[in-house]
């Protein structure tokens, strides 16, 4: 009984969740450009989104801007992470923890901020501009992944490896970077996470005549009903799908680092 | 004892103005088993890494082999080094781990497969070379930790508390290992460790320290029969140590009592500690003793039973292989060769540990 | 030498991160409406701020709504982590990864989503469902803090308080509560920044006639240039640098726990 | 011994379809200081659970001064537990932590007062009423545990391995504290451990569990001295352990040769097992043995050598007080009292522990 109630609480939570993806979903599959009338299935809306050389274009942007952004801010990451390593106890509490704003800073501040200063510089709004932006939103995400696993990092492997007749250079090369690849993974998957997912920042810095796919489905949802936006959304929330079943397998491989850590620990 | 290796001299090393190290000597010979055993923070650690090349001392000189090595860089330096814990490389199997020395000097792959065969038969691990380093326990990982230290020949290994993270049988099992695999190569190890037990069951030579000083150097009987002061005494083993007299050479004042001991040389009527070890006291008829007191408690500890007795003034900690009764009135006698005395210490530095 | 150069390295990392908020800061106090020319200082566009009735009503939106949306997160969160305690370890580890992919999906996607599934339930868009929808993008935000304080939770204290003479409601209510303050505390922060941050879900679920702060920011700022949204942005951007202070705060609570237990192990 | 406390009688329980206790019967007094003694594994925390109400036993019964408290609820038992750890309540001071139960029980304040401030004087800690749990020392933390319990009054004190995460100095101070307390209070101790050493030296009663059986239960004395089974003589203590053979009463066929001994009622050429305590073996010169054999190492352990002789195609493991020379041949003796015979297990349970 119980157990039952308790079962019931968690569908219900779950179902929460993920009705308005469901919802969501079903449109894209309706025949009817209406909500509420079901007209029958059909695959228009995907096909007719094929044909749309705006929202192939915008994907190709979105794609490029995720994957550049993504690297950029990993290797930022990386070296600041690194230098912020041998820096004594309380400046990188305040580093840190000044690295961490940004991250709760309402998006739609940043992006009005970005603007101003991309203005300010004199730079032309377009994809060079989004692709920076992108890189300041990415950076501190990227940073949560890595520091960590660089703060973690016992200095016993590094001397190890020295002992045995490496440079410090080939130390780092051959022992400390392979320890780090988790890390590194998770901050490019959740950096181009951030990038593809971002629209407000992207619409402040956009500039006239490029859309990223969030832009465009918000353009286009201003112009009237577009069930090949429903489709795109779809489309979008399947990707997530995929991309948490890629961070899972990255969580495993972590976690399977940790477990032997704590493992040699006890 | 074969001729010298590596020498230390006058080495001072400090960290945030605290001393670690004071003038320190040392000499390690070849093929000779020396082991650091101190309490944590007495400096032991940093006179392994100053060998290994970890660390540079803020004076004195390291020799090795009559070569002056103080600022050669670790990768340079014929020693190698196992660590206390996590040093294997966790993205590489066993073999690779091992390997990792040798192919940084280019050797050839035969000569390092048979190298690791070799090295994984030593440390009796036979055919785990694919096996995943994160996937072991405890005991093999050291052991894969030993076999790619020693693949490189080093002529010195060091090892750093190498079995304090494992339980106490596979410490024990491990400690006659290490003493097997040192035997067959024929090298020299230094050994650094706080557990008094696991230095005198394995080391030819003994090392106390304490503070950044060396306390004793010496044999693990003539470190524990002879220590050269109380905080020797009483950091290697159980003992009763005592405020004493000399009153001459040969005989002693303790607890109101003179009696007779062994030792020579003090000069007369001098302050010492003197130092009896639990097991070497024996309970008499109250008539017959030295001392005369009242057992206190008694408890079993298996092999002996720990016996506390109220005498002269001090509680006494004898040992015996025999029960007795608590509350019951007995006498002690002590052997004039069971009586260590020992020079008041110089410095606050070489007083007892106390209990924490 | 390496030494400064990594200083300096540190340091434009933090002007990267923190450029576009320093001039966003300038232009909200420079006495010109254009950018690209200081024409003095002042505290004008603060002050107009304080007379505009519709920003007012717009910050009690934000207030009322992100107060109660969090309330409403962590009380489902705290109830759902203890449910999915008692789990087996499999079916806990498939609900903890759904609870996870809303995390990650595009805000544009789900506030499109929302939209559909609250207009598909007839319901009129307005206040209550903006309550809904910050519930919704709280709820995983809620449990990311919760869950995994309740999953440590020992039973040994539940039981030390059994074998001292509670009831089980009085363990709960008496040691379990207590406990998980620190989690508790966080999730409801974090919630509530969510909702306060939140523009693209609450631009899909509001309906017209009701602003919340981010909405009203970009509202004016597309009828043309307003340096009133600057000085709003600003405070904005204030706002949250008290609130990473109190989220600090809690969390140096949560670290001294965290410290005490690892000693209790160590 | 004082009367019956408490009675588990035909305790079944299993877990996941493996069976952790098998009809096991179990009779505590008034006043004992019982400890469970085993492996990890054994079944002797799961007999403290069941007593303290936290499992129920699949079948069987649990009586308390011959009352059913089988199905009681925890909070209704006149037990109390101390935990293995992390089982103060951490947003709460000591004082606070120690009051709880009373407070539930509605005690009043100047009674709750009385009782924290005697409590505390018991377990060493006087004023540390508003010391915050957390900044403790984990001895600190345990021995608040310790107060919040007895402050209750309960007629049996339950400790499921209190010290199993402290240090060693610290842990045998605590054994210390722990027999005090439990003299000044007068009550009943159930105390569970894997420590052999810790068991003999704190208990009135040792219960040697493993696999869910008890194999012993005794007097530390007897448990150490006369073991019911090759398990107990191996968990133990160090134990040289021999397959043998009663001849008749008093003779027992050892590696080759007759032995005289002490037992009785063996019957006639039964094999058994015999067990002789390494500090129970004389060596003396090779013509005076019972055995001949060859030293094969010899290691100083501090207070006494271990010793690996190998005789009679057995490597025997020896005590001595004075060290002896790789090597030498030497012959053992065996005093008739020393030996002690023990049945040939019933079970595969009952097999010797075999090293990790």
């Amino acid at each position: 009984m119980m157990q039952k109630l308790k079962n019931t609480y968690l569908g219900l939570i779950v179902l929460f969740l993920y009705a308005p993806i469901g919802v969501l979903i079903a449109q894209s599959f309706n025949a009817s450009r209406y909500r509420g009338q079901w007209t029958g299935f059909t695959w228009d809306w995907y096909v007719s989104l094929l044909g749309n050389e705006d929202i192939i274009e915008a994907f190709g942007n979105t794609l490029t801007i995720g994957l550049t952004s993504a690297a950029l801010a990993t290797v930022l990451a990386l070296v600041t992470a690194i230098g912020l390593r041998r820096l004594g106890h309380r400046s990188r509490l305040l580093l840190r923890g000044m690295a961490n704003v940004p991250l709760l800073n309402a998006d739609i501040v940043t992006g009005i901020s970005l603007m101003l200063l991309f203005l300010g510089l004199g730079l032309r709004l377009g994809y060079d501009t989004i692709l920076m932006a992108h890189i300041v939103i990415s950076l501190p995400y990227a940073m949560l992944c890595i520091l960590p696993q660089v703060l973690a990092l016992d200095n016993v492997c590094y001397e190890a490896a020295l002992d045995l007749g490496a440079t410090p250079f080939q130390a780092f090369r051959k022992v400390i970077l392979p320890e780090l690849v988790p890390g590194i993974m998770a901050a490019y998957l959740l950096s181009f996470a951030m990038s593809a997912d971002d629209f407000i920042v992207t619409y402040f810095t956009k500039g006239a005549g490029i859309e990223t796919l969030t832009t465009e489905i918000y353009a286009e949802l201003k112009l009237g009903v577009h069930p090949e936006m429903y489709a795109l959304s779809t489309l979008f929330f399947v990707a997530v799908i995929v991309f948490v079943a890629l961070l899972l397998v990255n969580y495993r491989v972590i976690s399977r680092y940790r477990q032997a850590g704590r493992r040699q620990r006890a | 004892m074969d001729k010298e290796l590596l020498k230390l001299e006058h080495i001072n090393k400090s960290y945030d103005g605290k001393q670690v190290l004071e003038d320190l000597d040392l000499t390690i010979h070849e093929n000779e088993f020396m082991t650091l055993l101190g309490p944590s923070g007495c400096g032991k650690t940093t006179t392994l890494r100053l060998i290994g090349g970890f660390e540079l001392p803020d004076s004195g000189r390291i020799l090795f082999d009559g070569q002056d090595i103080t600022r050669l860089r670790p990768e340079k330096r014929p020693v190698n080094t196992v660590f206390q814990k996590y040093s294997l490389f966790s993205h590489m199997d066993a073999a690779d781990n091992i390997a990792f020395g040798l192919k940084l000097k280019g050797k050839s792959k035969s000569y390092i497969r048979d190298k690791i065969k070799y090295a994984l038969k030593l440390v009796n691990l036979d055919g785990y070379e694919h096996a995943s380093v994160t996937q072991m326990s405890g005991g093999q990982q050291q052991r894969i930790a030993i076999a790619r230290a020693i693949v490189n020949e080093p002529k010195v290994l060091l090892l750093d508390e190498p079995l304090s993270a494992l339980d106490l049988k596979l410490r024990q099992s491990m400690q006659r290992e290490l003493v097997k695999i040192k035997k067959e190569l024929g090298i020299t190890f230094v050994f650094v460790t706080h557990d008094q037990q696991e230095a005198l069951s394995m080391s030819d030579t003994v090392v106390v320290m304490n503070q950044g000083w060396i306390q004793q150097i010496g044999t693990p009987e003539s470190v524990y029969n002879e220590p050269e002061n109380a905080f020797v005494a009483d950091f290697i083993g159980d003992s009763n140590i005592i405020d004493g007299m000399m009153v001459r050479d040969k005989l002693v004042h303790l607890l109101g009592q003179d009696i007779p001991c062994i030792n020579t040389g003090f000069g007369e009527n001098v302050p010492v500690d003197v130092q009896i070890r639990p097991e070497d006291i024996q309970i008499c008829e109250p008539a017959n003793g030295q001392f005369r007191g009242v057992i206190r408690q008694v408890v079993f500890k298996g092999t002996v039973y720990d016996i506390t007795i109220e005498a002269g003034g001090f509680r006494w900690l004898v040992q015996t292989i025999t029960g007795h009764e608590q509350g019951r009135e007995v006498g002690l006698r002590l052997a004039a060769s069971n009586i260590q005395i020992m020079a008041k210490p110089a410095s606050e530095d070489e007083e007892a540990a106390t209990d924490e």
